[in-house]
């Protein structure tokens, strides 16, 4: 009698779990896509326990092992938002460490009492979830770590000669013992432990020459991994649901990995191969040239008589988490009949979305935030853009210089503004390592210091001016 | 590298698939299930676990275009919570954990089901901070306030 | 050995199919369509044949039924394209036809030699799958017959008291029918052939009460339904390619009909119980107001002075396979570098995309092909409006006039141009049977006559002044 | 009424589904394959014909997302054309005929046989008519003309 009740329960959670992608197309429905997403696991689980088959007494430890894992997931959902890329990776560790174990229970249950041999499309399938799972669980670890700047983990790229070949090699090694294993796993039995070490060392070596600033678009592969070892374990189950789920998680990180590449411009294998980040820094400024700045009074003083203002946040703003301050100044600007707009390069910040989530934070209406290529048509009218932390995505040598190392990514025009104030600490250059010639532009002045520092101060001008 | 995988990872399931149809239990099922079976049942498969894996096959692929073409509409304002909305799905993996933890693997408690209780915590981790997390994240999301009425 | 070959084939087709309708999201990719479909179907059949337990011997009358299903074929591809929803329609009904027979087939083969009895899930599916595929086949032969005005069909709504009383008790009957074969299908066997008897007779009924002129709208359902048979017979036979070719025909179906229904806004149980088009022709021209009349030299020497034409094509072009013509204006137009547009209405005509597919006959680009929500906007910038043959949707009571019949259709807003010139052959109204306000307009001009014509001597003009 | 149809047909099989379960030919399967069925496989599915089924509706619900995201997506010009290629692809029903009129079903050719014949026939004479008129139609747009260089 429950089976076809399990069955059902399956069938309505893989609708649910579709519906709470769909949500997520409108800031207006995505709340209830979060619903929909914890009804359809909700559902997954309670079937899951109704199944036939499952010893009663041993429910004592599930719920025990639910228990831990609440107490430890709760506190990890409390992260600030600038820690949210290594809360995910976090996650995708546990994501595959769960898979990489299941995958070594059901190898290890042929064997046990009652256990069948698997066939060997099971076992092909079982390899892969093996191989996927601990790959993400250690490769998002050192992700996880290079992205919290952990001592012990070089965040900047570690190379050597040969690396490729190496890893690559390792991986072969992997993929051979498993077509062993699929031809006979009786006889090469002895071979899935060291699948299982080189699965956990190729996750390792795989993130070393990774610098910590691709870790965003490493994460999202990562994901499609964790995703892809669901619906792995799908297939070696017969679950139509992890396969489903599994997928739709796959297609996600695939998607969100490509919108990355595309964004900067880069393909994968330059990503993942390219050890960015390293070498180019060297370059950078070389020649003098003139720069004019501004003091943040200077800088209010001029936008109290723009009619339109274009703010282009960047890294530098979730830094310095100075969101609360930018909407100080938001507030001051529209309080005067200016109009106000952000605009929102893709790849702004250091995970999609990012800039985002914390203007969000900071209580932006969201039809403020403007995507670039919707404000990229606005620019020419603006009378004031004001950059803050931002500097690749407003780099005009990506659209200008055919030699520059960034030379075809899609950016902000903020050059095309009538005056542009650039807040940033320095002359240093941003994530690509490269002199961006907006600085030098002679329609901008620089307004130099801590993000948070300047916007609160010009906010404080334009709040002094106004009750003056 | 990741289209290396999907493709491997397909590919080898399809080849998978054709290998199991000669394999032992394959047809012994449809060797004892032949007599039977009605000719339109044998026409349409002969081996009824062939059928099951050829059912995945059609699922996964199904799912990935249903996948891609969904993802692909999220607003780009969203996709931060996205990432960790989908994180909170891949922990799917707990229906696997709660299988195995929860299933018979010899006499009482055994370090199978041990493996299992372990992956059933990591992924109610996912699961619990993942929810979570995206809420927080999307409660901060707010239209413009119409302040005049 | 052939089996995994037979699957692997219908997962290839199946994804085939998919794509071949994704490309239809272009005019650019959709040959690329027709060639995946074509390729999907070729491999389904192929594959098919393949499949072990057919006998061989039965292959030389297979071949005979695909002579003869060819035949029979390529002259109904070269109906002109005035005729292609009744050619749709005679499709369906083949279709319908097939998926019936099958399920005949099916039903009694259990008993046969070697038969085996069908399960309850196969029986609910079959009988689907019978009810679905007969009602389409009367319902979209009747449907056809209205289409080309056969004199033995009336194309106007039939109906008496009662109707739908006794269509909705017909359809219940059947659906006992079917329940009582799911329960036990051996005992009540004898009720099979009721089924299909009902099945019939309600595709008839069904459609008897429904105009002519609602039958595009009936068609696209009908399609769903077509579709849907097929998912039913792919539940019998536990066959995938057949489920999900089916459901991705269903959702065709289902949606083009959404789209028309809402483009004309009306509900489903409106277009099929409602009788659309008989009450309301009764109440058109009462008032005498004032009309003001043009010949076509008039026209011609208007639309010279023009800098932007909209012209707005309705069913009369269709009918009167003006399009040609209308071409030839376009040129003349453009060769003096008048900047001519065509307004599309979603439901201009008499089936979705009607005007499109007539003005792409005549090679207009089909970047000129503007819908009724961008070309909207431009209106009040055009100098010339050229309604030929539309009515309808171009009707102003739509947005004005609460108590029109169909007021909330959305409509080109030709009013709102410069000049109107309307090409008609009378004061007659149009499909919706009511008064247009828009002839009456002071802006209007009304040119009487065939639009082949007066598209013609519009043409004629426009070239003799240029040649002077 | 077509929401009438789709539900009634979504809910006759899922309940169908649930009656087969516990019908003799499902339980016989379960019951003879339950001594060598793995605990797992017990746990994930207890009759073969119940997770035929399952992987059945799995497939439906989810071409029947793709199918509805898909032709949403169809460009308006082209909702002529996209009118008969459906109408081709609903010929699909050309396999179930072909089995049908192959297949074996008593001694030589029967009436049966002669039924998915004429099957076949209506079903081809869709699919050539139907893909022939598509591609007639999707010829004639063409996009303008650059005739200067
Ligand atoms: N978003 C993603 O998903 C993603 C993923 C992978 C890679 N990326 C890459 O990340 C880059 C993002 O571009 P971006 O323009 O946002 O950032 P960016 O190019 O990295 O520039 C950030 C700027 O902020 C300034 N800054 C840092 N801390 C600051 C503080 N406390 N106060 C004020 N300014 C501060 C820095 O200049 P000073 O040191 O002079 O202050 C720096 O030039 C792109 O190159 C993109 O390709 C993004
Ligand atoms: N497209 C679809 O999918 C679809 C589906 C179902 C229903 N409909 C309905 O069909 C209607 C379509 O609107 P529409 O504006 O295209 O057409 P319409 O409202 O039916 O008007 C057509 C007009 O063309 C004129 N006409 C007929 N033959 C002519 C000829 N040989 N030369 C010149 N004029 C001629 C008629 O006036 P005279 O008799 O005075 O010449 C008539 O007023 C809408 O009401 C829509 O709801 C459309």
């Amino acid at each position: 009698m429950s089976d076809p009740v399990v069955q059902l329960a399956y069938l309505v959670s893989t609708g649910l779990f579709i519906f709470a992608l769909k949500w997520m197309n409108h800031p207006e429905t995505a709340r209830r896509a979060v619903l929909s997403g914890v009804a359809a696991m909700a559902l997954a689980i309670i079937g899951t326990c109704l199944s036939p088959g499952l010893i009663s007494s041993h429910f004592k430890y599930i719920a025990l092992a639910a228990i831990i894992g609440t107490v430890i997931g709760v506190p990890l959902s409390w992260v600030p938002l600038t820690a949210v890329p290594q809360r995910t990776a976090l996650s995708h560790a546990f994501g595959g460490l769960a898979a990489g174990l299941v995958g070594v229970a059901e190898f290890y249950k042929q064997h046990a009492e009652g256990g069948h041999a698997l066939g060997r499309f099971e076992t092909s399938a079982l390899c892969a979830e093996v191989l996927l799972g601990f790959l993400t669980f250690t490769g998002s670890l050192m992700a996880a770590g290079k992205l919290q700047e952990l001592k012990f983990i070089p965040s900047r790229p570690v190379t050597y000669k040969g690396q490729n070949v190496v890893n690559l090699s390792l991986l072969g090694i992997a993929v051979f013992c498993c077509v062993l294993l699929v031809i006979d796993g009786a006889r090469f039995q002895h071979l899935f432990p060291v699948v299982v070490i080189l699965a956990l060392l190729f996750g390792v070596l795989l993130i070393i020459p990774i610098g910590g600033a691709d870790m965003p678009t490493v994460i999202s592969l990562l994901n499609s991994y964790a995703g892809l070892s669901a619906v792995a374990m799908g297939f070696v189950m017969g679950n139509k649901l992890l396969i489903t789920a599994g997928a739709l998680d796959g297609s996600s990180g695939l998607i969100l990995s490509i919108i990355m590449c595309k964004a900067m411009n880069r393909s994968f294998a330059n990503v993942l191969f390219g050890a960015f980040g390293k070498v180019q820094r060297a370059e950078a400024a070389a020649e003098n040239k003139i720069i004019r700045s501004a003091t943040p009074r200077d800088a209010a003083e001029l936008m109290e008589n723009a009619s339109l203002v274009v703010i282009v946040p960047g890294y530098g703003m979730a830094v310095a988490q100075a969101q609360h301050r930018v909407r100080e100044v938001y507030d001051q600007l529209t309080k005067r009949g200016i109009r106000v707009k952000f605009g929102i390069h893709p790849v702004a910040g250091r995970m999609p979305g990012h800039m985002n989530v914390l203007l969000a934070e900071a209580d932006i209406p969201y039809e403020d935030l403007v995507e670039m290529d919707e404000i990229n048509p606005e620019m020419p009218q603006c009378d004031i853009c004001l950059v803050i932390g931002a500097n690749d995505v407003v780099n005009p040598a990506a659209r200008d210089n055919p030699k520059s190392p960034i030379y075809g990514m899609p950016i902000i025009e903020a050059d095309k503004a009538k005056v542009i104030l650039a807040v940033k600490r320095s002359m240093n250059p941003g994530f690509a390592g490269i002199e961006n010639d907006l600085y030098y532009n002679e329609k901008t002045l620089m307004v130099f210091g801590d993000a948070k520092a300047v916007a609160g101060e010009i906010a404080k001008h334009l709040a002094g001016d106004s009750s003056e | 590298m990741s289209v290396l995988f999907v493709a491997g990872s397909a590919l080898g399931a399809v080849l998978a698939a054709g290998a199991d149809a000669v394999s032992p239990d394959a047809s012994a099922t449809a060797v004892s299930g032949a007599a039977v079976r009605a000719a339109l049942h044998d026409a349409a498969a002969s081996g009824v676990s062939l059928n099951e894996y050829v059912a995945m096959l059609f699922v996964f692929m199904l799912a990935t275009f249903v996948g891609l073409d969904v993802i692909r509409r999220v607003s780009r304002l969203l996709h931060t919570p996205l990432m960790s909305l989908t994180n909170a799905i891949s922990a799917v993996a707990v229906v696997g954990s709660i299988l195995i933890a929860g299933g018979k693997h010899g006499e009482g408690w055994t370090w199978i089901n041990t493996l299992g209780t372990v992956a059933i915590a990591a992924s109610i981790t996912n699961i619990v901070s993942g929810f979570l997390i995206t809420d927080r994240m999307l409660k901060m999301f707010k239209k413009r306030e119409e302040k005049k009425p």
